[in-house]
């Protein structure tokens, strides 16, 4: 009762069911599935969900139909995308997933699905944690800019950060709000909060764009990002990481969505019938003041 | 006194009469043909009944919409109810099937309730108390999950509701058509039904014709709170969770599909059969772009998708309207 | 007249809305088995007084007893229950929904829990027979004209088995013969012991039925008698609250023609077609010259008087102003021709409920009372007060809403929307529909005069006396065709009566 | 003369709304400061600004669902004219600021195209673009995110005119001439008068086609305007984000303003309080770490009650 099998062919027709692509994270991270199906003269079934679990199970599904050899799924959510795995699996399709997980009571790897490429989005959190934890001077009073409400990155981001900072009795969160991933929210939210709490000294965003928000709506309020304010996020985009070169942000964890290399490869070695461990987690970098500059260059 | 026969009854009329009350049911079956043409594994069971089981959600809440409709009002918190009824759903699932049913769709009904009591008696139009409800019941949806999806019991037999068959048929597929079979009995066979007409058709007049519009209201709004309830039992069931972020957008698929099937956004007139057939039209738009992708020929972005289905319900409801305008 | 308890007594109603007092102290007592007229002036609170005893507005002081019980009915339905039957002054039923729907809503037949449609169809037949009409019951309603409409509604209150069938102005959209049927309904349900409230403008109807009369002034009941015993002169006086002496009266009508040179020609519509009911209609009119246009209901009057006026498309026909042949696109192209039209249905296509009555009034005139766009104020107050004292426009002043106004009122602001803009031809479709005899002689007067100043005028009116002593010439429509035209000198409601029915051969289509 | 009384209809919202502030400014710390102000205003100018548009469209008896859409449209184009390297310079930012606006314009008269001559339905007829719309947005910019740092241009976002935000006197300058032409002039009239009773309006020599156009075409204009001031506070054009649920927004902040949806009343005033209204719920919220869920709760309560206040005062 193992994983559906996979011949090895010169080309294959497989499906990517993305979750939404409202936001530039999202945008890279089909572009570069494309771009790599592309080069390898692949077939690609790209589908969108814009957003609702219960459509990607159901883009799932057409995929199913189309008869495609592989399907990579970057599920919406842990619990209903285990359902579209466990379908790809009756219809003998071998799933990898990509940058989110499923439930692991409801389908494992190995098994259900082949192996989840990712990154860990509480890890990432954590590290944002230690970071601040090690760099922060005095009190550090933080504003925390959340995710989508109820979405896993968001929810996990938080989780990973709070637990790190627990223990630090220095560390103090004055706000969570949720900032909906979006610049032009995160830069509204983060300007009430400032009138609300003037003496914020550390932001804390669960990505890029939120932190470019806050950064303005600290500029906007007299107030230098990176100085006056520690600014950190997770996502390590171009625009971000040129920030922390020029000092506006602080500390950035890299969440590549460059996947497309990764993932066809790891369909070959699936293929080809090599082992395959049951998770592969992106060797993420970090960016602070010192390794930014060399980084740049090398950022999605 | 004169007594001329009907004033309308010219011949090319019943052409267009013909068109405007089968042209939804023509549209589905050239998109159908078109998919079956073009797309290998389009008409297979699988794929059918799959997408039929997915839209049943959609279904059940634009029958609730059409009823809404028909009122001259309108429902948007349907997609947030759907989201708060798979929530409750999911918490109560361990305790069995019929529990978590009775429990959410109680709790959809009771949001349905207090809309139908807000416009009803506290004169609060449609839009707006509905539009409350929409923010309301994700707010209670988010609050009873702690902000993440809900794990159902798959040992409680719930989720064989949204995942299970009878042959190749789901159970959901058999839920939607007796959901619209039993609504269009009552929309046409019943004193209910011609009251939710007259209601959408003269508020004023079915008023002083004593009829009690508020009654009506009230009913028609549960009603709709309660399907959008079923529809969440559905969802969780299907896709083993509790969403409280799901639904987002539902209202406008729903209205968007009543509209197709020639109900008017004003009230007074409109069809149950071809809401269904609006929905299944709307529904395969998707199914056919996913399959498009696949082609190989061109690869649709997200965003040609959207424009697309825009272009597409834009043609439906011209040619519709024309069809009307010319039948009157 | 009848000695035994009455069957409805309403005692000492008072009624304002926002401050403003409707009804103070009005009573009001039928006996049963008695046709009751209800008279007053346009504003004098019948109707009001009518929906406060169905629950439609709530009393704020007074009794009402009814069946010898005391009741105070919280909605239409409820008075429905109790006995009660109402036509309201506006017709009230569903367009969208069929004939026989419209007849048993609230009240359908069922069998077990569905309705018993074939039986409801049948009986909605049987039940019109009844008025002599023979429609299609499972039409929607609406595609049927304004009087079969009214006829729907008489035939669903009348089949409702009540005690008490209220009727507020039934007739102000029937003609002659519809109106010979209703009589004979109301005669009929009087020998089944009901009794009938009979709101009417047209004083002649109410001696042809009621037994009773009771007529209010301002709010006030101010005479309560036998039918018989009040002559039409000191009923008008009454009402009015003048003095019978004060009536100096020389026709039925405040139009006093003959004698008028017509000038030249203002509108010459040669075979006007359109859509299904116009097959080519002829009419002209001149300056100074008031010319009628009469038919049967549905003769296709008031679809002449819209493709005249660009609102409704013409398929053919020719039609020239001032001599120019001229094609109207909208209203908008014939007002800026200087012609106006007061149309038929004030509820649908007159008024702007929620505007004031300034508003309202000035609404065609905007563009010439404005400069770079903004609205010249004193100038439209200026006119706006000429025409509310002109006219007698009974309301709490310009700002109030035209949808508070009674339905005479209304009327009598929708022709001062036409009047105050100085139109060359003014198109008036039953222009007096529900004004009381009293404005009905100043508005008639103002036409008169208006016309003898040049203005020509182009009415419709189911009233044969109005066409007959108001107009300078007469068209017959009948079936969308114009088939008579009947000058000055043979002009008569029997002549008109003729016409209308069989047609002439020396009309104007031969 | 129309009185200078105020409309009852907007007593609810602005009773709301001051007690509101006198809350805050007794529980919220540093709520009464210029800043604070700036922040609440600053937020809420796009939404003003669309929502007087859409509060003439509502007017008409209409309803305006693609606004943020028209939003998104204007944003993506602006950068695309001022970021080409053969418009640099004054003529690029001109171009930026009328061109967008007027595309803006254009689709608002497809929308009311669709609504008079096919006689769509309004909800229907902006359907439409609402799905479509932000497409097109995005295929102009191939779904990229267009970064920009171009202070001529973002003066209209970033810009301060006596230390008072630029976008703020925008917001100002067109409550206050629409207040004045919904008052004064005879579209505003006529207006009203459509969205009153349109076949009685048509017979009153109304042009209702013009009327609807128009109307669908300022807000369309207005949408434009307001894309505009977002991507420049932005420093970026984000099809995906740009207006996003903006017409949410703005048709409740008309209805909670006390314009009727079914048409034939307008309160541009009105709209203005019921937008400040529901920002002020917003920023409170906000400011007392109420969390989301809660705080959805917490303003569909606030918005019912404050629409059937004003409900039982109209
Ligand atoms: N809803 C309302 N709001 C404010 N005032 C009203 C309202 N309804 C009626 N009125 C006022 O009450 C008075 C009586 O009106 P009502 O309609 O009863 O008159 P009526 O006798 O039926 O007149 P008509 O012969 O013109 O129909 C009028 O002055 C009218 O303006
Ligand atoms: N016998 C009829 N009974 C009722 N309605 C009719 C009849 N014949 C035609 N109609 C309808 O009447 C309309 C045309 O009549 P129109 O209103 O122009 O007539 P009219 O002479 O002005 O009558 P009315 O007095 O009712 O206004 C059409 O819409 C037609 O469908
Ligand atoms: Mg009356
Ligand atoms: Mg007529």
């Amino acid at each position: 009762q193992g994983l559906p099998k996979l011949g090895v062919k010169k080309t294959y027709k497989v499906g990517f069911a993305q979750t939404e692509s409202n936001n530039p994270w999202r945008i890279a991270q089909t572009k570069s599935m494309q771009e790599e199906a592309k080069r390898l003269g692949w077939q690609l079934v790209y589908t969108d969900a814009g957003g609702s679990a219960a459509k990607q199970v159901a883009d799932v599904n057409s995929m199913i139909a189309q008869k495609v050899d592989a399907i990579f799924l970057a599920p919406r959510e842990e619990k209903p995308l285990a359902a579209a795995v466990k379908n790809a699996r009756a219809a003998g399709i071998p799933v990898i997933l990509l940058d989110r997980n499923v439930d692991q009571s409801l389908a494992k790897a190995g098994t259900d699905y082949v192996t989840f490429i990712g990154s860990d989005f509480i890890q990432e959190g954590q590290r944002v944690g230690t970071w601040l934890k090690a760099n922060h001077k005095g009190q550090a009073r933080v504003i925390q800019l959340l995710g989508t409400t109820g979405s896993s990155p968001a929810n996990d981001r938080r989780k990973g950060f709070e637990d790190a900072v627990k223990s630090d009795t220095s560390i103090k969160i004055l706000a969570s709000q949720d900032g909906d991933f979006a610049r032009d929210k995160g830069r509204q939210v983060m300007q009430t909060l400032l009138q609300a709490h003037p003496d914020v000294n550390v932001v804390y965003a669960h990505n890029d764009e939120m932190a470019i928000g806050a950064i303005a709506a600290l500029e906007a309020a007299g107030k230098k990002p990176g100085k006056d304010v520690l600014v950190m996020s997770i996502d390590g985009g171009k625009e971000a990481v040129q920030l922390v070169a020029n000092g506006k942000i602080n500390y950035v964890v890299e969440c590549n969505p460059r996947f497309g290399p990764k993932a066809y490869a790891t369909l070959k070695d699936y293929a080809a019938g090599k082992k395959i461990p049951a998770k592969i987690i992106n060797p993420d970098r970090d960016y602070d003041a010192k390794t930014a500059k060399a980084g740049l260059a090398t950022a999605y | 006194m004169a007594t001329s026969p009907l004033p309308s009854s010219a011949r090319g009329q019943a052409a267009s009469a013909f068109l405007q009350r089968y042209g939804v049911l023509i549209a589905l079956a050239l998109l159908l043909t078109f998919g079956a043409l073009r797309y290998e594994g389009f008409l297979s069971p699988f794929n059918l009944f799959s997408v039929l089981a997915f839209n049943s959600m959609f279904g059940l809440v634009a029958l609730g919409m059409a009823f809404v409709i028909m009122t001259g009002g309108i429902d948007l918190s349907v997609g947030s109810v759907a989201a708060f009824a798979s929530v409750i759903a999911a918490m109560l699932s361990p305790h069995g099937l019929w529990l978590a049913l009775l429990g959410a769709v109680g709790a959809a009904t009771l949001l349905g309730l207090v809309n139908g009591l807000v416009i009803a008696y506290g004169r609060v139009l449609p839009f707006i108390a509905t539009l409350a409800m929409l923010l309301g019941a994700r707010g209670l949806a988010l609050l009873f999950a702690g902000d993440q999806s809900v794990s159902v019991s798959y040992e409680s037999g719930f989720t064989n509701f949204g995942q299970g068959k009878i042959g190749a048929v789901p159970y959901t597929a058999i839920v939607l058509a007796a959901a619209f079979v039993l609504g269009s009995v009552a929309l046409r066979y019943t004193a209910f039904g011609r009251h939710i007409l007259a209601v959408g058709g003269g508020e004023d007049a079915a008023r002083l014709m004593g009829l009690k519009v508020e009654r009506v209201k009230v009913l028609v709004y549960t009603l709709s709170g309660a399907l959008a309830g079923l529809a969440g039992v559905i969802l969780a069931s299907q896709f083993g969770a509790g969403q409280p972020t799901e639904g987002l957008g539902w209202e406008l698929t729903a209205i968007a599909a009543v509209v197709v099937g020639g109900t008017l956004l004003t009230g007074g007139m409109g069809s149950i059969g071809n809401t269904l057939v609006g929905v299944l039209l709307l529904g395969l738009i998707f199914n056919i772009l996913n399959f498009e992708n696949g082609k190989g020929t061109i690869s649709l972005s997200n965003y040609w998708q959207s424009i697309i289905r825009g272009v597409f319900l834009l043609i439906v409801v011209v040619l519709q309207s024309q069809l009307t305008k010319r039948r009157s | 007249m009848t000695t035994a308890e009455p069957l409805l007594v309403m005692e000492g109603i008072d009624k304002a809305f926002s401050g403003v007092p409707a009804l103070s102290g009005a009573h009001l007592r039928v006996g049963p088995a008695e046709v009751h007229a209800l008279i007053g002036q346009n504003g004098a609170g019948k109707s009001t007084m009518i929906k406060i005893l169905t629950g439609a507005y709530r009393k704020d002081a007074g009794t009402i007893r009814f069946s010898g019980r005391d009741v105070e009915f919280t909605s239409p339905n409820g008075a429905q229950l109790g006995g009660i039957a109402t036509i309201y002054q506006e017709v009230n039923l569903v367009g969208y929904r069929s004939v026989a729907e419209n007849i048993f809503l609230g009240r359908e037949p069922k069998r077990g829990p569905f309705l018993d449609i074939a039986r409801m169809n049948r009986e909605a037949r049987e039940i019109l027979a009844g008025f002599d009409l023979r429609i299609a019951v499972t039409e929607p309603l609406r595609t049927y004209s304004v009087a079969v409409q009214q006829m729907v509604a008489i035939a669903r209150a009348v089949s409702q088995k009540s005690r008490l069938v209220i009727m507020d102005e039934p007739t102000s959209s029937l003609d002659d013969r519809e109106v010979e049927t209703l009589f004979r309904v109301i005669r009929q349900l009087k020998a089944e012991g009901v009794s009938v409230i009979f709101v009417s403008h047209r004083l002649d109807e109410l001696y042809a039925v009621c037994d009773r009369i009771t007529i209010m002034r301002d709010g006030r009941t101010v005479h309560e008698g036998d039918m018989t015993g009040i002559t039409k002169l000191e009923l008008v006086a009454r009402m009015l609250g003048k003095e019978v002496g004060e009536l100096r009266r020389e026709g039925e009508t405040a139009f006093s023609r003959g004698g008028t040179v017509a000038g030249e020609e203002l509108l010459s519509a040669r075979d006007l077609q359109a859509g299904r009911t116009l097959r080519g209609v002829d009419v002209n009119v001149k300056r100074g010259e008031i010319v009628g246009l009469a038919g049967l209901l549905g003769s296709g009057r008031s679809e002449t008087a819209k493709a005249i006026f660009g609102a409704d498309d013409l398929s053919s026909g020719e039609l020239r102003v001032h001599g120019r042949s001229v094609k109207f696109k909208s209203p908008g192209d014939a007002i800026r021709n200087g012609i106006g039209f007061c149309a038929e249905e004030r509820k649908t296509d007159g008024i702007i409920p929620d505007m004031s009555v300034r508003e309202n009034l000035t609404l065609a005139l905007l563009p010439k009372l404005q400069q770079l766009g903004v609205v010249d104020g004193a100038r439209q107050a200026e006119i706006v007060n000429r025409f509310i004292a002109r006219l007698g426009i009974k309301t709490s002043g310009p700002d109030q809403k035209i949808r508070e106004l009674s339905g005479g009122n209304q009327q009598k602001v929708l022709l001062a929307r036409w009047l105050c803009m100085n139109p060359n031809l003014l198109i008036l479709d039953e222009p007096t529909r529900g004004i009381d005899v009293g404005a009905k002689g100043e508005i008639q007067a103002l036409i008169d005069e208006l016309s003898r100043d040049g203005l020509g005028v182009l009415m419709i009116s189911s009233e044969l006396e109005e066409l007959a002593e108001g107009c300078d010439r007469v068209v017959v429509l009948r079936d969308g065709q114009s088939v008579a035209e009947l000058p000055r000198a043979t002009l008569s409601q029997d002549a008109i009566m003729a016409a209308m029915a069989h047609g002439q051969e020396e009309g104007a289509r031969g | 003369m129309p009185s200078l009384r105020l409309d009852p209809a907007i007593l609810g919202a602005l009773g709301a709304l001051v007690l509101l502030f006198v809350f805050n400014a007794a529980f919220t710390p540093n709520f009464l400061t210029v800043q604070t102000l700036n922040v609440i205003l600053t937020q809420v100018a796009t939404i003003v600004i669309v929502a007087t548009g859409m509060t003439l469209v509502i007017a008409t008896g209409g309803i305006d669902l693609s606004v943020g859409a028209l939003m998104a449209i204007s944003g993506a184009v602006a950068p695309l004219i001022f970021m080409h390297p053969a418009l640099a310079g004054g003529l690029g930012v001109t171009l930026a600021f009328v061109v967008p606006v007027l595309v803006a314009g254009l689709f608002g008269l497809f929308n009311g195209t669709l609504i008079t001559k096919f006689g769509l339905q309004p909800f229907i007829a902006t359907l439409v673009l609402f799905i479509a719309g932000r497409g097109v947005a995005q295929a102009l910019t191939n779904g990229n995110l267009q970064v920009f740092n171009n202070p001529a241009f973002q003066f209209i976002g970033m810009g301060r005119v006596f230390g008072i935000p630029f976008q703020v006197l925008l917001m100002f300058a067109v409550v206050a001439f629409f207040a004045w032409v919904m008052r004064r002039t005879v579209f505003g009239r006529h207006v009203l008068a459509v969205g009153g009773n349109e076949g009685a309006a048509r017979l009153a020599g109304v042009p209702v086609t013009r009327v609807k156009l128009a109307v669908y075409g300022i807000v369309a204009l207005l949408s434009g305007l307001a894309g505009l001031i977002v991507i420049a506070i932005n420093s970026s054009a984000d099809a995906n984000q740009v207006g996003l649920n903006m017409e949410l927004n703005a048709i409740a902040a008309v209805a909670v303003g006390g314009t009727a949806l079914t048409g034939g009343r307008a309160s541009v005033g009105g709209t203005l309080v019921g937008a400040l209204l529901l920002q002020l719920i917003g920023f409170t919220l906000l400011a007392k770490g109420v969390p989301q869920s809660a705080a959805l709760v917490v303003q569909a309560a606030i918005i019912l009650i404050a629409v059937y206040l004003q409900r039982r005062k109209a």
